[in-house]
């Protein structure tokens, strides 16, 4: 039965290959072959993995590839070490693959063939990257899923900015995957292993030395930039800006989440036992988490083309699920986990509605779009819902992953966090409100039109032909739908303890080491710390009405400053709050870089001084 | 000897970084990019090395024979796989940039992407 | 920032970076002391239970196949990412009605090279055969060979005989055999699967003697599929950033 | 040709130690030297170049470590395809940049 585990990476990778080499050979009707068998390929995926999230339901899966079982703890073959975490999010993957593809029927005019075995293999390198439980292996994928989003940001050359970001995107990222690599090297000189569970026994028994520490420190660089936390996010605005739209949903859905999954699978497959001194890697986690939820949400608000504004928005989330990770609670997992589901369902809608409003009206800037988006009023009422979802409205699934992660870390004295989510929800979800209202309901002061305001709105054309007369089907219900299940799932009734039993296993070092090395059943998977009961408290509903209320306040305050004389300058884009941080994001790459080596130090330097 | 290699796989690595960001034209900054990754192969090559040890290949000699690690090298040879299949698309990406805006430099590259 | 702040930020960052690193680095064993277990593990094993002489081969083709797997793919995708990147200045030259495809003007070679690159064209594809069907006895296997055989062709293409360049490698059939490399390694794999194997596992028989070229199973088959694969995909890679050249070079006259 | 003794690996049996470890230090040390020069040689196509010799030295190295394989493929990679694809998009970039 186990054998569906490799399917889930190979199925898609043969599909792409063979769309390549069949490709000369459909002909005219090629464009919605090639759509037909890249929607089912990606469905047939998303298929396979409620099958494997079903098996996995009580009991973690290991798979090991050519049947090279290790001998006496020793692993001498790749594994897929398989639990209901990894496989929720593999799912998720392949779910929004799915809803992507089915957009895309309509939304791009020409379609070369490449792009539907691009998407493939990025589908594939996301599994992959899910399951596998060998450290080099979870770099090869996290190359492949590389390599495919560089050349899929890059989809549409003849933009400028395109290439920009594409560019910054990959060489950011490799700079990431190549430190990641060193760090693989170097915890391999220690053990002579690459398998996690393996790695982690040997460790495990030692005091942390520096090699430990810095293996990790250099494991996980690549993964932050992929998850885009400050200082090592920048290239994600630009890259997010100028991807297709069908790609910015899979990017801000589920690659940047899939970087941040990555840091705890290193930390709780590999290291948790070895470092120790829990304290302060939650300290160092959580610092992280809020520095970049708030530059996240500041910049968010500020900003006024719509793929952008969804970018910083979802850096700010990637902020919020790192903090999340990093209270170490099986609480704060079981939330961070819940809350990237609920955040990438709605997500995934608005960039999808964005979507709609580019392919309609031909632009993605707000202050032009202003009471243009009229015209599209089933539209319209998706973004508004999938907004208010942003901004944890109950019954939205996203309220109660946040209020667990709350509710986690007031249990360890950090109430204070509560106060930065609350703040951050309010600015992301303010800032999507006021778009929301100002483009699809005609509120607020008409702005007044700029000659570079009608130069930006002409630039984003291409990607689709102008001014369609209909939303296409196609278009408008992968969005309705996902934004349908974000709603949904808050209500399933065994959602809560399910998770949060996921993620006691998921934080269960001995055990899942005991599990892969010597295929010992572990019924009872023991929680490091105190388990709180993840159900629907008042509390949770509360706070989420608070934020999505906030928002609602924010957005009119956004939509009418020009009446509150005393508001009215934190709000014009160019200046207010974040100028001063502004001139970080100054698209060169170079910088880019720069931040990324210093940041690097200074998180080294401070798990230097707090470990040793 | 006993760590000499790996101090210079720092000093390859902190060479290639300062490359990257000093760098004035996208494909020196390639360039410099495959030096980064080259770190990566002395590291992986140095720490499976065995004083004295014969590359892991028994055609010609007998199979208890002391040998250096395989793995690390198969490692390697994917690294060396990956590396030429990244340089060759960041290398398109930098020719179709060249002919959009007409310059290879980064800091240009932004003030005229708009 | 300006290059020169840039600059003494990145070198203090450098240096703080560098101590970290160097920090981690002296935890190692030392040089020359592999403390394994792993590649020793490998190597007492591997000439047993494989047949294949050349460890290294058998590391990648067997016991960490399925990270091989993903390596071709990157390949793959890269070439198709590429064709995507530069697919625009291709259909601008289509559409350009002046300037027929055929007419391609190259920078003329001495017949002193292109005597020298044909002659060596032949030796070179036996060369990189060679080494793409002995992966599993000494140093070689299917990345070498096959970069060695698209040297071959662009040996043809150094002699100055771009038409037959492009006659010998229209970019649909190498566009297929690069496919059909990439998924031939994915459909071995499978194929185990099919006969109730785990994925990847070697279902052939192994040879009777180590070390032969018909030894090995899996290994010389899927050797031969990256052979394939990376032949075909450094073909396209050159033929990509080829056509780009001759490109300019007709827009410059 | 197909005689596979022609391609023989390096042995302990013909570089004793101490010869082995002289020559793996000078290996290192122009391998660290010729990475600074690709780094710090600023004029494009003399940096391919100095990439394809910098290529050559590490497969040296790979060669003094005992990794046959991948001194292969350094060699046909970073010595050889590499510098060549470089060249080759070089040659499109100057055209136009004159």
């Amino acid at each position: 039965m186990d054998q569906l585990l490799p399917l889930a990476t190979v199925t898609p990778l043969l599909m792409a290959a063979m769309i390549a080499a069949l490709n000369p050979l459909l002909g005219r009707a090629r464009r919605r072959v090639l759509d037909g068998v890249a929607i089912l390929t990606s469905a047939a995926v998303a298929g396979l993995l409620i099958a494997i999230l079903i098996q996995v339901a009580h009991r973690d899966q290991v798979y090991w590839f050519a049947g090279f079982r290790p001998q006496r703890g020793i692993a001498i073959g790749i594994d897929y070490a398989v639990g209901p975490l990894n496989a929720g999010l593999a799912l998720l993957a392949a779910v929004l693959v799915t809803a992507s593809m089915i957009f895309s029927w309509r939304y791009f005019e020409r379609v070369g063939s490449y792009y539907h075995a691009l998407m493939l293999a990025f589908l594939a390198g996301m599994t992959g990257f899910c399951l596998t439980g060998d450290i080099f292996d979870l770099f090869v994928w996290f190359e492949l899923m590389g390599v495919a989003a560089y050349a899929l940001t890059a989809y549409r050359p003849e933009e400028r900015g395109s290439l920009q970001g594409a560019l910054n995107f990959a060489i950011t990222n490799s700079v990431g995957a190549y430190l990641s690599l060193s760090g693989v090297a170097l915890i391999y000189g220690r053990t002579g292993a690459l398998n996690m569970a393996q790695i982690s026994r040997h460790i495990a028994t030692h005091r942390p030395d520096g090699l430990v520490v810095v293996a990790f420190v250099l494991i996980i660089a690549g993964l932050l930039v992929k998850g885009a936390i400050v200082p090592f996010h920048f290239w994600l605005a630009d890259a997010h800006a100028v991807a297709p739209t069908p790609l910015c949903v899979l990017f801000s859905g589920v690659m940047v989440e899939l970087g941040l999954y990555g840091v705890a699978r290193v930390y709780w497959s590999m290291f948790g036992q070895a470092l120790g001194h829990r304290s302060t890697i939650t300290a160092a986690f959580v610092a992280l988490g809020v520095l970049t939820a708030v530059v996240g949400a500041l910049f968010c608000f500020r900003e006024r083309h719509l793929k952008r504004l969804l970018a910083f928005s979802t850096i700010s989330h990637a902020g919020m699920f790192l903090a999340g990770i990093g209270l170490l609670t099986p609480l704060g997992l079981a939330g961070t986990a819940v809350y990237v589901l609920g955040h990438a369902l709605v997500k995934a809608a608005l960039f999808l509605c964005v979507g709609i409003v580019l392919h309609r009206l031909g632009s993605v800037n707000e202050p032009w779009l202003h009471g243009r988006g009229r015209r599209l009023p089933v539209t319209g009422v998706v973004f508004t819902l999938a907004a208010f979802g942003l901004a944890d409205l109950p019954p939205f699934t996203t309220y109660l992953g946040k209020g667990w992660i709350e509710d986690s870390a007031a249990s360890q004295g950090m109430t204070w966090l509560t106060v930065v989510f609350i703040a951050c929800s309010v600015l992301v979800g303010g800032a999507v409100l006021r778009v929301a209202g100002g483009v699809f309901y005609g509120l607020g002061d008409p702005p007044s039109e700029t000659m570079e305001m009608a130069r930006e709105s002409s630039e984003e054309t291409s990607e689709t032909d102008e001014g369609k007369q209909r939303t296409p089907l196609s278009m408008i219900v992968p969005p309705a739908v996902l934004v349908a299940a974000a709603a949904v799932i808050g209500f399933l009734p065994r959602l809560g303890p399910a998770a949060e039993a996921a993620a006691i296993r998921f934080q269960d070092e001995p055990g899942s080491t005991a599990r892969v090395l010597f295929g010992t059943p572990v019924t009872h998977p023991a929680a490091l710390y105190p388990v709180q009961s993840a159900g629907i408290s008042t509390g949770d509903v509360l706070t989420g009405l608070g934020s999505a209320a906030g928002a609602v306040v924010l957005a009119c305050l956004a939509l009418y400053w020009r009446r509150l004389p005393l508001l009215c300058r934190g709000f014009e884009p160019g200046s207010g709050l974040v100028r001063p941080i502004e001139r970080f994001q100054s698209g060169v790459v170079n910088d880019y870089v720069t931040w990324i080596v210093v940041g690097l130090a200074c998180l080294g330097g401070a798990l230097a001084f707090g470990i040793r | 000897m006993h760590i000499f290699p790996f101090v210079v796989v720092a000093w390859i690595l902190g060479v290639g970084l300062y490359g990257i960001v000093t760098s004035r034209h996208l494909v020196h900054q390639i360039v410099c990019l495959i030096v980064v990754q080259s770190s990566t192969y002395v590291l992986l090559l140095g720490v499976g090395y065995r004083t004295g040890a014969v590359a892991p290949y028994f055609f010609d000699v007998p199979v208890h024979t002391p040998a250096v690690d395989p793995v690390v090298q198969a490692l390697a040879l994917t690294d060396v796989v990956v590396e030429a299949a990244v340089t060759a698309l960041l290398l398109a990406l930098a020719v179709q940039a060249q002919k959009r805006f007409g310059t290879l430099d980064p800091q240009e590259l932004v003030q005229l992407k708009g | 920032m300006s290059p020169g702040q840039r600059r003494w930020v990145f070198l203090a960052g450098l240096a703080g970076l560098a101590a970290f690193y160097l920090w981690g680095l002296s935890g190692l064993p030392g040089f020359g002391n592999y403390p394994g277990p792993y590649g020793y593990i490998i190597n007492r094993i591997a000439v047993a239970q494989t047949n294949a002489t050349g460890v290294v081969s058998a590391v990648n083709f067997e016991y960490r196949g399925f990270d091989t797997v993903g390596e071709e793919f990157i390949l793959f995708i890269a070439v198709a990412g590429m064709a995507v990147v530069l697919r625009h200045l291709r259909s601008e030259r289509a559409r350009d009605p002046d300037k027929p495809g055929e007419d391609w003007s190259i920078p003329a070679a001495t017949d002193a090279v292109r005597l020298t690159a044909l002659l060596f064209t032949g030796p070179v594809i036996v060369l990189g055969w060679w080494l793409a069907s002995h992966a599993q006895t000494t140093p070689s296997g299917g990345f070498q060979g096959g970069v060695v055989l698209a040297t071959s062709l662009m040996l043809v293409y150094l002699a100055g005989e771009f038409l037959l360049f492009r006659r010998i490698s229209p970019a649909d059939v190498i566009d297929a055999v690069e496919a059909a490399g990439a998924a031939g390694f994915a459909a071995v794999g499978l194929t185990a699967v099919a006969l109730g194997l785990p994925y990847l596992k070697n279902f052939l028989g192994l040879g009777a003697v180590p070390g032969a070229v018909s030894s090995s199973g899996t290994i010389a088959l899927i050797s031969f599929f990256v052979g394939l694969e990376v032949a075909a995909a450094f073909t396209l890679i050159v033929g990509e950033l080829v056509e780009q050249t001759l490109l300019v070079q007709q827009g410059d006259q | 040709m197909t005689d596979p003794h022609l391609l023989a690996v390096v042995t302990p049996y013909t570089i004793p130690v101490p010869l082995m470890d002289v020559l793996q230090v000078t290996v290192l040390v122009l391998v660290a030297a010729g990475a600074t020069a690709v780094v710090l040689v600023r004029d494009l196509p003399r940096q391919v170049i100095v990439l394809s010799g910098y290529g050559l030295l590490l497969a040296v190295l790979f060669l003094v470590f005992q990794a046959p394989d991948v001194t292969l493929s350094e060699l046909t990679i970073g010595a050889v395809a590499l510098p060549m694809l470089l060249l080759l998009a070089l040659a499109k970039i100057r055209r136009r940049e004159k």
